[in-house]
């Protein structure tokens, strides 16, 4: 029950605050008390997975109707995911706490990490499925309602093409199911036996209808326009999470669903993958270069990031499986705390361009030094987070195909050259017009505790991933081909 | 397996010295910052002194006591090794750079960032050591990669100016191309051998067996080393470096930064050795960069400029030296030279702190002899040694080099004799133009003072350096060639021999005599030349033409990136898929405009679709 | 089969066909409505009678009731929309499109 | 014959002539003048309650009589018909007595639709359920419509276009008896596979098109949905539809003709012309109306492919779980609309600030017309695609997939509406009677709950055998 627990607690929390108001509580006591609640439940239940105590934490799953079961299992990959969601969940709710909103908004993010919750530890596609769309309700509204000035068009773009992959999503899954019924006579949505054919048409395009359907989410080019303009419009809470989290179900979904379904596709139908993957990181850094709004700019580099998640894990290899996995980990807390300060300057001044800032340095040192840290953990420094998942989805990609293991390379350097120069001209560059310079003040206690709890993480990933390696190995090690 | 305490003692004194300092110093008492790193740093030099002392006699430390990042299939672990080669740049790395520390505490007295300064100055420090120690290629790549970092942090110290900021990019980004390689040759190794084996000792008794893959890893890692260490074409970022603070300069171009390139070089030389055309392609490089950067030394006005010149015509040598299978005596080379363009630097330093300037140009100088004798006599020292003259430190690596370049003949002595006549000639020229010559009345009117003893005494050390370390060839050789990995031993360094003697010296006189008549003699005639001809007075200011290439590279790339971000993704790509919206409202209303309301339209469509459906029947 | 019948009655039924369609007056239209039914009537009774068959008969007895009552809505609808004496046509029914 | 007897004999028809006594009952009272809404609500309830225990008490083993049979669709769909009319049942005004009847009396046709043994029986009560209809949309026009231009208002202009659409399909249904008679001699179901027989099948299957409204036979859909009043509109587009699903189901099992392969195409093609319409209206129930047609063309879609994967009562759970779940949706819709009094769209602008309950109920509605998980709508439509799917037809459901994401945007256009928009409109919203407060509460508490609930299946299936 503890794991159905994960999924229904937020949601009940989501409930109870968004009902607050009507006792005269406040709302966002309550969410944030369900959210420390739920992340003390994560971290409790999964300490066996520290050392490899624990290998899978499983509820017995009941057949419901056509084979659809209602079971959920978490291994080591799903807990670390489990955890990183409702860390950041916190955070975003930490990271709007001075702002006057509604119960809604605290209530939408409890909502939104039940669902990511499900999505984590679903073991049945149709569950999987409801999860997956579920979380679009709950995003659609933190953009389109508490977001900056072209929110509503930015949600509905969100909505829709999440929605457009979705379709592609359930063709796939629908594909797998029917394959099974047909070879065994038997329903099941069990992503752990679904099986696709071993080739034929039926089987490209059942791999093809779950690229899309999860590609959307990573997002893969080019079904990836949606995220600039999301992030762009995105309340910085719902940055965080959009960002920290929910790019990572679509990689998640590749790596339980995808691959487990096509256990022999490596070098015959992968090495595209990887391609597009390769492509995703170079378009996604060439174009962050262009962008002169920070939000922009950190969402192309989202696009790069995750392609090289996706790189890793198309290679099969155990380092590169290992290290898209830890990849999604450290892209979640990178690019969370470069959303979470990137908000404190909305916050401050309501702008977001490169232009409209200049040596912010002088009045906000610590900002300076957390941003500095976060660019260099996102350029893939070594010693800090980024290197590790990139070196080793790098390296796994190598062992397979090194054309596109060398376009990967380049993509690490370009990353430098995006984000070092938007840094120096916010942070280091000219001063700009005073109105807006001078509005921007150092973290106050909070902010300061927020970005250390995520800087920590990022520094001791980077200096002793083993840890981490130790848990996501062996839960994404039977992919390895 | 234990690790030796002075191995431990090497990194966790600056790492407790930076967290001492960052969170307890940099907000109460900033100006005391330079107190704990300095004492870092002399518990890393005893340390490396008695490492060093263990590794001549004999006994190599290699350990591997951590992994890094571990599968059970594949692992990468964090190690040691120190053989003769980290050994000595442990020496230099330490001993270099703590007097550098001393010095800036002097040079930097009053800059209101102190405390920032000397974080980023011990993470450099810190930095180095960890890449010279280290045991494989990733975690070389480790620290490879955050001597970038505070590179990056320093060249760009103050930020205020535009044009340390761009310098700054510059060198993290050229940087950042060599690195390229580093990844590629990582990946590569990686790929062709078990993960393990990116541990040098594992590696290079392999060579032998491996597939022309390793050709590869040997072109990539000379990519690495030709950005890290300036040579040609991607050396333009480190005349720019001088943006920063002088001991910053001083510390990059003798200790860390541009000698880690050299160093890989040297590291990897069992590999590289054995790729085909690749040493005569570095020898060629390296030849190239010397003789070029020379040049362009000779005709710069900024001081540090002129050093910097000097300092990737001298990493040339080393590559040149290198190249020509003379490892021993390249990495000697580095080691004087490690000494005496500290000397210079810091020199340069105490001048421009004299003049209260960041930097100075050779207009703002001259007769400054009586003003600041001391540092005269010093950067005298410092630039016979550079020059190569006999006894001082300079001519005993350089002459190994240029001797090898001889013997190889052809355009190898052709370059040797251009270097040797190049190097003389361009720091006597700086010598003569700084310190005697006219004193220029600057307005406003300065007064000049020498530096206090803070910086001078350091800077004395260093100069007994320039001066004399070259008399312990033979010790070094011992040390240098002790724990070896390349399957072939270790070229000795020759001792004093008249022959390359009388070749280096006399070239070195004619530069040093062309200086003297160039600038005491006919002072106009450099300028006047050199403004009759506009054309080559741009050439030179231009590094003939490297540096437009640069701009037109950068401008290139950032057209492209508008051309993939805007133009296409934003405008082109996602207003498509944009305009689907406007394409299903104009499909919405011929689809809506069929219902007219008519009944008897509405009841044709009835006989239309059961035609269809009974035409269907047909087939 | 009995083919002159089904010759009549294809014949009656296009021809109702087309008044629905093509007519604009509701009452022609109506009637047109009735002889599709009468056409398919005078088949089917045809047909019961070639085949001896009263149930057939019986069924087209049925069916004639169940059109009668239709004529009979239908004649309620169409005299409802009666405005000063001139019967509607499908020009006035125009208000719901789109 | 004594009493129990007859009662025995009686049973198998008890739903039917429940129903035909509730008619008789509300035509007396109307006679002796004792009109009241309340004793009408109570006869109607009373034999829509005795139909729906007897259909329930109805064993479903075939054959009653010759005209007659019950089998588990049978009873399914009854079960859709009743759920259907029921909210309009309780919640109409029924100020007169003649819409009463016509509803009851079309519930009568709608019964014998299922129990039908032949095709003469489902042609008899296909005019019986048709009939009152068309008189109804006549008699309850909605409310706040601009009266008509020159000859009355806009339902009664719908229900000529509603009876000529009907009635010219009547006719072809007629006609397709004629040959199936011809062709086997008699009106049982089964045919015997001649040429003129298919034709008898496709005939009649047009006919059953008509009454779901797939296109191209869709346009008196709209402007009947439109102009008819809210709650009947929901009657409209449950009960009504399910009874032509139902026929077409029936038709398709028995026949062998080609149509059938032509039914997914036709499914797809309503679902992508509703889904283009629906972008196009600014009137609420206009746009509610297409919703439907998409929901019509779902239908059709899920039974070509019922029939193609070979027309099995237990495999029909798809159809019968999405009709039920519709008749939720749909309801809760329409009864938003009767509800609140709102025409446009844009009179929802501001509804989630000032009315929020409401908002919330009219936004599960909406997100389960749409079919977002986890709401019902997701759950019937996941069904129906699964079957389209395990039935190989890909491109027809690839097209659907489309067509759900382009009927998205308007649902989508109503969330933003009531909850994204600055601003409230001005327009007043009316408070509503607290009968159809709560039936659209239940329906979208239904509809934003089931679709996480798929073990409700198993009762669905169990209905199914």
């Amino acid at each position: 029950m503890i794991l159905t627990l994960f999924w229904a607690f937020p949601i009940v929390g989501a409930l109870f605050t968004l009902f607050s108001p009507a006792f005269n509580l406040r709302a966002r006591w309550i969410s944030l008390i369900c959210a420390a609640m739920e992340l003390y439940l994560v971290l409790e239940a999964g300490t066996g997975f520290w050392g490899g105590h624990l290998a899978s934490l499983s509820e017995p799953g009941k057949i419901l109707t056509y084979g659809i079961s209602y079971s959920f299992s978490m291994d080591g990959l799903s807990w670390l995911l489990c955890l990183l969601n409702a860390f950041l969940t916190l955070i975003a709710l930490l990271s709007s706490w001075k702002q006057d909103l509604s119960a809604g908004f605290w209530a939408s993010f409890l909502f939104l990490e039940g669902a990511v919750m499900g999505v984590f530890l679903a073991q049945d596609l149709f569950f999987f499925y409801i999860f997956w769309e579920a979380m679009l309700i709950p995003m659609f509204f933190i953009i389109g309602l508490w977001g900056s000035e072209n929110r509503v068009h930015a949600a509905i773009k969100f909505f829709l093409f999440t929605f457009f992959g979705s379709l592609f999503l359930l063709l796939g899954i629908l594909a797998l199911v029917v394959f099974h019924h047909q070879t065994t006579g038997a329903w099941s949505w069990d992503m752990n036996i679904l099986r696709a054919p071993e080739s034929g048409l039926y089987a490209i395009l059942t791999f093809a209808a779950f690229v899309v359907g999860f590609g959307v989410k990573i997002p893969l080019v080019p079904i990836h326009t949606w995220l600039p303009d999301a992030h762009t419009e995105a309340p910085a809470a719902g940055s965080i999470i959009l960002a920290g989290v929910l790019l990572k179900v679509g990689v998640y979904g590749f790596l339980r669903v995808l691959l487990p379904a096509f256990p022999n596709w490596g070098m015959k139908a992968l090495p595209w993958l990887g391609g597009l993957a390769a492509i995703n990181v170079i378009y996604g850094a060439l174009s962050a270069m262009a962008q002169m709004d920070l939000k922009r700019l950190i969402a192309y580099s989202s696009i790069a990031h995750l392609g090289f998640c996706v790189l890793g894990i198309a290679s099969r290899t155990a380092q590169g499986l290992a290290g898209g996995s830890l990849q999604l980990i450290n892209h979640g807390l990178t690019t969370g705390a470069l959303f979470l300060m990137v908000g404190f300057l909305y916050e401050r001044t309501h702008k977001r361009g490169l232009a409209d800032f200049g040596d912010l340095v002088s009045q906000a040192p610590l900002l300076t030094f957390f941003f500095g840290v976060t660019v260099f953990a996102s350029i893939g420094l070594p010693g800090l987070n980024g290197f590790v998942g990139e070196f080793m989805s790098l390296s796994g990609m190598a062992k397979v195909s090194l054309p596109i293991a060398v376009v990967g390379v380049f993509g690490v350097t370009i990353a430098a050259f995006y984000l070092l120069p938007a840094f120096q001209a916010v942070f280091l560059g000219e001063r700009k017009p005073a109105s807006v310079s001078s509005r921007v003040f150092d973290l106050d206690f909070r902010e300061q505790a927020l970005l250390w709890l995520l800087i920590v993480p990022m520094i001791a990933i980077g200096l002793h991933p083993g840890p981490l390696l130790n848990i996501v190995g062996p839960a994404v090690g039977k992919l390895i081909l | 397996m234990g690790i030796p305490f002075a191995v431990v003692c090497l990194f966790a004194a600056p790492v407790s010295a930076l967290l001492f300092g960052y969170f307890f110093l940099l907000k109460r008492k900033p100006e005391w910052m330079h107190w704990p790193m300095i004492l870092s740093c002399a518990v890393v030099g005893a340390a490396a002194a008695s490492i060093a002392a263990q590794v001549y006699s004999g006994h190599i430390i290699d350990v591997s006591p951590f992994k890094w990042m571990p599968l059970s299939s594949w692992s990468i672990s964090f190690g040691f090794r120190l053989d003769g080669l980290s050994a000595v740049m442990l020496c230099l790395v330490s001993l270099v750079g703590g007097l550098i520390h001393v010095y800036a505490g002097g040079y930097m007295e009053n800059d209101p960032a102190f405390g920032r300064f000397f974080l980023a100055f011990h993470l450099f420090y810190l930095s180095m050591i960890g890449l010279v120690v280290a045991n494989n290629y990733v975690q070389m790549y480790l620290f490879w990669e955050m001597v970038g970092l505070s590179s990056y942090l320093l060249i760009g110290f103050w930020y205020q100016k535009a044009s340390a900021r761009r310098a700054s990019l510059q060198a993290f980004f050229t940087n950042r191309v060599g690195d390229i390689g580093f990844f590629l040759a990582l990946l590569i190794l990686m790929n062709v051998f078990p993960a393990a084996h990116t541990r040098f000792v594992e590696l290079f008794p392999l060579l032998g067996k491996g597939s022309p893959a390793i050709s590869w890893v040997g072109w990539f890692l000379f990519l690495a080393a030709i950005a890290k260490s300036a040579q040609f074409p991607l050396y333009f970022w480190l005349p720019d470096a001088m943006e920063g603070p002088t001991p910053v300069s001083a510390l990059m171009h003798a200790a860390t930064m541009v000698t880690a390139g050299i160093f890989l070089m040297a590291r990897s030389w069992p590999l590289m050795s054995l790729v085909p055309h690749l040493p005569n392609t570095i020898a060629a490089v390296g030849a190239f960069t010397a003789v070029f950067s020379g040049i362009i030394a000779a005709t710069r006005k900024d001081l540090k400029r002129i050093l910097a010149y000097s300092t990737v015509s001298h990493l040339g040598i080393m590559t040149f030296g290198l190249g020509l299978g003379e490892v021993s005596s390249a990495v000697f080379h580095l080691v004087t030279h490690g000494f005496f363009k500290a000397a210079l630097f810091l020199c340069a330093g105490n001048i421009a702190h004299a003049l209260h300037k960041s930097t100075a140009s050779v207009d703002e100088t001259g007769g400054l002899l009586k003003k600041i004798p001391v540092t005269a006599v010093f950067f005298t020292v410092a630039a016979f040694s550079l020059s190569g003259i006999w006894p001082f430190a300079g001519f005993y690596s350089k002459d190994a080099i240029l001797g090898a370049a001889f013997d190889r003949g052809g355009w190898a002595g052709a370059a040797g004799f251009a270097i040797a006549f190049l190097s003389a000639f361009y720091i006597f020229r700086m010598l003569f133009l700084a310190f005697l010559g006219p004193r220029k009345e600057q307005n406003p009117p300065e007064h000049p003072h020498e530096a206090g003893p803070m910086m001078n005494a350091p800077l004395f050390f260093i100069v007994l350096g320039a001066l004399g370390i070259g008399w312990f060839g033979t010790e070094f050789y011992k040390l240098v060639s002790s724990g070896w990995l390349g399957a072939s031993p270790m070229v000795k360094i020759p001792g004093f021999d008249w022959a390359s003697f009388t070749r280096s010296t006399s070239m070195a006189g004619l530069g040093i005599l062309a200086a003297y008549l160039w600038t005491m003699q006919w002072p106009s005639f450099d300028w006047v030349w050199r403004k009759n001809v506009p054309l080559v007075e741009k050439g030179f200011d231009a590094d003939f033409g490297v540096k437009p290439m640069v701009a037109a590279l950068t401008l290139l790339v950032e057209e492209l990136s508008y051309l993939l971000g805007v133009l296409w993704d934003k405008k082109t790509w996602d207003g498509w898929i944009e305009s689907m919206s406007a394409w299903a409202e104009d499909a919405a209303k011929s689809v809506s405009s069929l219902a007219s309301g008519r009944l008897n339209d509405s009841l044709w469509w009835i006989l239309l679709g059961g035609g269809v459906m009974l035409l269907r029947l047909l087939k | 089969m009995n083919y002159l019948a089904w010759q009549i009655s294809a014949a009656l039924f296009v021809s109702g066909l087309c008044a629905v369609i093509l007519r604009k007056q509701l009452l022609v239209m109506l009637f047109g409505l009735e002889i599709m039914i009468s056409a398919a009537l005078i088949a089917l009774v045809a047909q019961a009678s070639s085949f001896q068959d009263s149930n057939g008969l019986a069924a087209a007895l049925i069916i004639l009731c169940v059109a009668a009552a239709e004529a009979v809505v239908g004649l309620s609808l169409i005299l409802h929309l009666r405005k000063n004496k001139t019967l509607p046509d499908t020009d006035a029914l125009m208000n719901l499109k789109g | 014959m004594n009493p129990a007897a007859l009662f025995l004999r009686l049973a198998p028809m008890g739903s039917g002539i429940s129903l035909f006594c509730g008619v008789l009952g509300v035509a007396f009272a109307g006679i002796f003048k004792k009109i009241n809404s309340g004793l009408i609500r109570a006869l109607g309830l009373l034999s829509l309650a005795l139909a729906a225990a007897f259909v329930f008490a109805q064993p479903a083993n075939g054959s009653i009589s010759a005209l007659l049979q019950a089998d588990p669709m049978t009873k399914a769909w009854c079960g859709v018909f009743y759920a259907g009319a029921l909210p309009f049942l309780i919640a109409g005004t029924w100020e007169d007595e003649v819409p009463a009847l016509l509803l009851l009396g079309s519930l009568l046709g709608m019964t014998l639709l299922a129990f039908s043994a032949n095709l003469l029986m489902l042609f008899i009560s296909l005019e019986l359920l048709s009939l009152p209809v068309y008189l109804l949309v006549a008699l309850t026009p909605a409310k706040g419509r601009p009266k008509g231009l020159s000859f009355g208002c806009p339902s009664w202009e719908a229900a000529i276009k509603y009876f000529f659409a009907g009635s010219v399909s009547a006719a072809f249904f007629l006609l397709g008896l004629a040959c199936h008679y011809s062709a086997t001699g008699g009106f049982a179901f089964a045919g015997n596979g001649s040429f003129l027989d298919q034709t008898a099948f496709t005939l009649m299957a047009v006919a059953a098109l008509f009454k779901i409204g797939a296109a191209p036979w869709h346009f008196w859909l709209p402007d009947v949905y439109e102009a008819a009043e809210p709650m009947l509109s929901g009657f409209l587009s449950t009960s009504v539809k399910a009874a032509g699903v139902f026929m077409l189901m029936r038709l398709g099992q028995y026949s062998q003709a080609s149509f059938i392969s032509l039914l997914p195409a036709i499914g797809a093609l309503t679902m992508i012309v509703a889904a283009l319409a629906a972008l196009n209206q600014t009137r609420l129930q206009r746009l509610l109306a297409y919703s439907s047609l998409g929901h019509a063309g779902v239908l059709v879609l899920g039974v070509g492919a019922w029939l193609l994967l070979g027309a099995s009562e237990k495999n029909a759970l798809p159809i019968f779980f999405y009709l039920f779940s519709y008749v939720f949706m749909s309801n809760g819709a329409f009864f938003f609309l009767e509800l609140t009094g709102v025409s446009e769209w844009r009179d929802l602008r501001g509804l989630g600030k000032t009315r929020p309950v409401l908002a919330f109920c009219f936004a599960a509605l909406a997100l389960s017309l749409a079919g977002i998980p986890p709401t019902a709508g997701f759950l019937a439509k996941f069904l129906v695609f699964w079957q389209v799917f395990k039935a190989g037809l890909y491109v027809p459901l690839i097209a659907a997939s489309l067509a759900t994401l382009a009927a998205l945007v308007y649902y989508l256009r109503i969330i933003r509406e009531m909850y994204l928009e600055e601003g409230v409109a001005t327009s007043k919203i009316e408070a509503g009677t607290g009968m159809v407060r709560l039936i659209v509460t239940l329906s979208a508490a239904y509809s934003a709950v089931v679709g996480f609930l798929p073990w409700i299946l198993s009762a669905f299936q169990r209905v199914l055998g």
